[in-house]
């Protein structure tokens, strides 16, 4: 586990930080900007009428959902005249 | 019944007429084949036979570490070797032991059971004698090379996580997107603390990426660098990001005042549906220009995320959220959880790993806060610099943590969702670190 | 709309363009590989072209037998042979016949139709001349080779198993898991009459694995000891397992007397989270110390019920119960029909294997029931006979044959939960008798 | 399928039967014993105000159920709306 | 908390404990095993390393054409060349605004998402420099190998749509699965179009597949008949299927007066279970006897709709119909989106592949409306030829299109399920045409 | 991509159209007569007793239904006392 050279291992290690770093937060950098712009130009160009970001997915209800539904439905009701 | 029986009856007649027809001209033939493949058995009696018996059972394997028993890899026999008495009796004990260690923490305290549980299971099953489970023939080596070697697995837990990730905390707030940069320093500072313990630069390399707090990454990275430790490092990973809850919270008290802990942060900015819509395509286009290298991690996640924001393939993002990913995680943990065969992980590199490991999560969250600091002070709106500890990643667990903290400093300071920026940047900002370590070693 | 043109002109334009700038380099070369790839057409006459396709006929397939039809394996070319007149043409419409039939018993029956439906349609599928289907670029040759060839799919289907299995009427009464014992006579007792029969250790060994009456089981072990019968063996097992209605309850009602038959059993204790949480650790643990060779099975179905009990990843658990194991499912009936094929089926060791199947279900029964008459003569509290009958496994068909058969005789006498005992105790049964005869063949 | 030494592999199918019952009967007989022993330890050292096995997995609603509930109990209420 | 501190403080030590001892015999020769796989890392100075950065970045290899970058291909090296100047910049670059213009496609129009989002995505990882994501190695390479070169994939979604099929409308009127016969003209005429346009006969019947409006079969035709073409093919066949709703109705009301679009049709006899259950048998005995080389997607398709029909597997067809087709699906879209590469895709066949295969959707509408015109003329009960444009299969796009179209010119005459009829016949039309062309080429 | 015997390949295609289309129709006819020979079949054999296709598949519901509707009534129960 142990190489010769272990200085040159730390050294070469910083210089990768430095790399690794740099092109991370440059990445992140550019993202922000571009981020910042394309909400600008939605803003700009696509009114604010638009739908917004629902809190709920509430049209996630897909047709097989809405067989299962039915089907759970006529369960619930079947269940609660047995009960009563 | 009778028309069954009949019927039966029917069937027999027409295999025995059918057959005996057909039997003359080949089974000659057959037979000479068989008993080719089948080794000859010799008749034993009945000690012989219980202790030709005795000879398979598990007790005798570990009993006697002399018996010449070969370990077992996915890759098969180039990779195998006889087993260390160490290994193959005193070893297995303590990897089950570890392995239970394991199975408590997640049960018992609730840490990332979703992974924990698999992996310490396919632990288990990798450590029993004589099965070679974790062989190219076993279940846990057939799993292994389905989607582990080839990286397929983790890929699709990324497209999984993608089309579970919301991205609205941080449209809402970009600027937080430079924190889960800071958090990166995790990996980079223990690269160099790995490098001074001695392991050379590829193996470090491959080590360090824990500190990016990202389970899959860590194995996509893992596997390409430094196979041989994925097993350590994938446990590493987990562990501590099942760990969060223990290692975040004194590092970020330390590094903040009471009153930057009681911070409060504004309401957030509506996000438009496009926005949502375009950003898993800017992330890709970007990495596309910049990292080539760490596009398939980076395109997993971008397409898992695209196709729930299209809103027009639900059924195909919900299968990504559930049956898919469920699916992945149970084989990608028993798959991983091969590597935890004594043989594998009860060498000293595994410490290492360990250690480094530690460092690198705390160096992360140190890092994130004090970026948060730094931001606070030149930011016009306020932040709280308890969000920067998200920026490691571990989604949605960090981001919980520095909720629980903030809202314990102040209660009714609820921050998770100005965590979640971080939290979520902090996922790209690994990628885009592990591209950085490809390219390096390309 | 008129966008919508614009932009697809736009792209004609685009490619036709760029494509003829490229292509002037890179075409001749592409074109003579191509037409080395492909055979050459030879232009045909309307008759000869219609005489051709007469060729492609399936009903010339089956009247012209001595057309040098190879038969298919998923195995490949090696494991393949020019196909016997009656195995192209009679035998074909018989196995045709005989699926029909299974699809009568599942369809109209309800015997075990998850099963009987895919294996009875692989049947069908590789049955079909030309098409190949069981050979190795075939639908059912892919999926041979992707999870039965290696064990993959009866692994994961004990998992499923495992994480649908309750242990606690086991555990409430651990006793009644001798019946589960006894009941594994079935697989021994065939074993002798297979050896009897003429069929060689090994085979015979493969054959009476029938008697554990466990699906996965079955192919596990045929997989490994005799892999040509294991068409054969899976559908004795999983046919056999259908009509556990029909085939054990004479035998019951032969081997008790009324009284024995109308006994009552107390209510059953609570258990304790824990110990079911512990006792798939334990079955594991302990078959890895007696029988590591069966640890593949029983570790899948102890990790899946492991899983479930935890309560901590229900997700998981929630998926190996409903989409994996479904999904597997359909991939094994296929794929272990397709060892339905007339050139694989029709010899006469099926029909051995189908009387010897027929035998041990009846001996395993019969012994079952008498193990729990003399339990019921030394025990405090009183056993009903009819329970030992559930302990050949069958999960969960013969516990509820059990239950009906005593409430017919006394009505008002629920056994069922009694009955599970034995029943699940007769799964990890037959996993050990199979562990036993794999470590006699190693 | 006929070997030469029939009555040989009878006897040898014999003493399989004598080792495999032996051996399943052992292994199920430990696994008893170790299971009282387990639920008396249990019963001792974790007292029984644990909680007991439910009847039935009440907890086991996850939180896509609980998603997919409310959506079922909007689509039960639209559908009961649209009925009356 | 104490707890969990001392019990890893323990591992650690056992860790420590156990690798000393373990390390010393063992760890000279791993060592030397590792350094042989890895290459050395030559020492750089920080701005050489970020030049050798800057070298992998995708920027770069798109601005310099002249770097020797080597093509993807699933199969391999043999399947790989140097990329032309074109390929790998301006190349990459078209690809990347076809793949956006059919995400606005799917997503803004609605045009048969489930299908372009995925095999969009596909296209855009694969266009992405250096990633060689199309490779054996990466992820689409490996999806591509896993299901398509195999046609597993196209199958498996044939049999989830055969699960979801209603066959009732086609045995309620029978008659109208000739306008299912009709409509295959769109393939037959296309192949003439193919020969002329000097396409060679096999590549022609290829590409004429996509006049099916079937996209599993024109995928398991043009992988069997001419892979190289697989990615223009698919994507013209779900491409066209998305544009049904544009390209149908003006042929359909070209062809038919207004009389004749305004005809209204009787109510649909009930239609008994038995019937529905037998039916898928009855057609893959019948593709069994004609033509067994399509017996491959008729046969998973009629085992899909078995299984639905038999009414005892639900479980397996809600699996074949949710989690299984949808998985399915996103792999099947990024396989075949990996065939959008520019490399693969800007050939001048393409170009010749788009206007054919829209001749052919045009064709087989018409030829429908016409067959369906004729019967009208001599049936006793009415028939509105609408219906025979929904011959073209397109399920259930093109009976929904028939269906509005109907409604627009006689509000209240609601033709879908009249038209569900020849729709489903199209499907089995297309797969006995597909089993023509392959028995041709045999 | 242009063969020197470009005639030949049409007149090629125009045959594989007659067969092509042939075999299509011919297909279909002796399936659209099976299917209607069966029905009559059916008709005479199966008393029109036997129960029809019902519309919605109410039948699905299978045991693991039962049991996640049995959580979900709770659910909802749970829910609506605590909105009331
Ligand atoms: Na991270
Ligand atoms: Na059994
Ligand atoms: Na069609």
């Amino acid at each position: 586990m142990a190489d010769v050279n272990d200085v040159n291992n730390v050294v070469e290690a910083l210089k990768f930080m430095v790399l690794g770093m740099g092109v991370v937060f440059l990445f992140l950098f550019v993202l922000v900007k571009v981020v910042e712009l394309q909400a600008k130009l939605i803003a700009k160009y696509f009114p604010e009428n638009a739908p917004q970001t629902p809190a709920v997915p509430a049209v996630n209800v897909t047709e097989d959902e809405n067989r299962r539904v039915a089907a759970i439905i006529a369960a619930v009701t079947e269940f609660r005249n047995k009960k009563s | 019944m009778r028309l069954k029986q009949i019927f039966i009856a029917l069937l027999f007649a027409l295999v025995a007429l059918s057959s005996s027809a057909y039997a003359e001209g080949h089974e000659a033939t057959t037979h000479q084949e068989e008993s080719a493949e089948k080794k000859a058995y010799q008749p034993k009696s009945i000690s012989e036979l219980a202790s030709s018996f005795w000879e398979t059972t598990g007790i005798k394997a570990i009993i006697d570490t002399d018996d010449g028993e070969m370990s077992a890899d996915p890759a098969g026999e180039s990779k195998e070797h006889v087993m260390s008495a160490f290994e193959s009796s005193l070893g297995r004990i303590i990897m089950i032991l570890i392995v239970f260690t394991l199975f408590y923490l997640a049960i018992a305290k609730g840490f990332e059971p979703l992974l924990l549980i698999p992996i310490a299971f396919g632990g288990l099953l990798a450590n029993i004698p004589l099965a070679h489970m974790a062989g190219p023939e076993g279940m846990l080596g057939v799993i292994y090379n389905m989607g582990i070697a080839n990286e397929f697995f983790p890929l699709l837990i990324f497209m999984g996580v993608g089309a579970m990730t919301d991205f609205g905390p941080l449209l809402a707030n970009p600027k937080t997107a430079l924190l889960g940069g800071a958090a990166q320093f995790g990996i980079f500072g223990s690269l160099v603390g790995a490098a001074a313990l001695g392991f050379d630069l590829q193996d470090a390399s491959a080590i360090s990426i824990i500190g990016g707090a990202d389970g899959p990454t860590s194995i996509f990275i893992a596997n390409r660098l430094a196979p041989d430790m994925l097993g350590a490092i994938a446990v590493a990973a987990y562990s501590y990001m099942a760990l969060v809850p223990v290692i975040q919270p004194p590092i970020m008290r330390a590094l903040t005042t009471k009153e930057e802990r009681q911070i409060k942060m504004g309401v957030q900015r509506p996000v438009h549906r496009l926005e949502k819509l375009i950003f898993p395509i800017i992330v890709l286009m970007l990495s596309i220009m910049v990292l080539p290298e760490s596009t398939p991690l980076i395109g997993a996640f971008a397409f898992g995320n695209f196709a729930k924001e299209s809103g027009v393939v639900d059924r195909l993002s919900d299968t990504m959220q559930n049956s898919l990913i469920n699916t992945v995680t149970i084989f990608l943990g028993l798959g991983v959880g091969s590597k935890l065969a004594a043989d594998k992980f009860l060498v000293l590199e595994s410490l290492g790993i360990m250690v480094i490991g530690l460092l690198a999560f705390s160096a992360g969250t140190a890092m994130g806060v004090l970026m948060a600091k730094l931001m606070n002070k030149f930011s016009k709106e306020p932040i709280n610099p308890l969000i920067g500890a998200a920026g490691v990643s571990a989604v949605p667990m960090s981001a919980r943590v520095v909720s629980k903290v903030g809202s314990e400093e102040k209660p009714g300071n609820i921050l998770l969702m100005h965590a979640m920026g971080p939290n979520v940047a902090g996922v790209i900002g690994s990628a885009v670190a592990a591209g950085v370590l490809l390219s390096i070693f390309k």
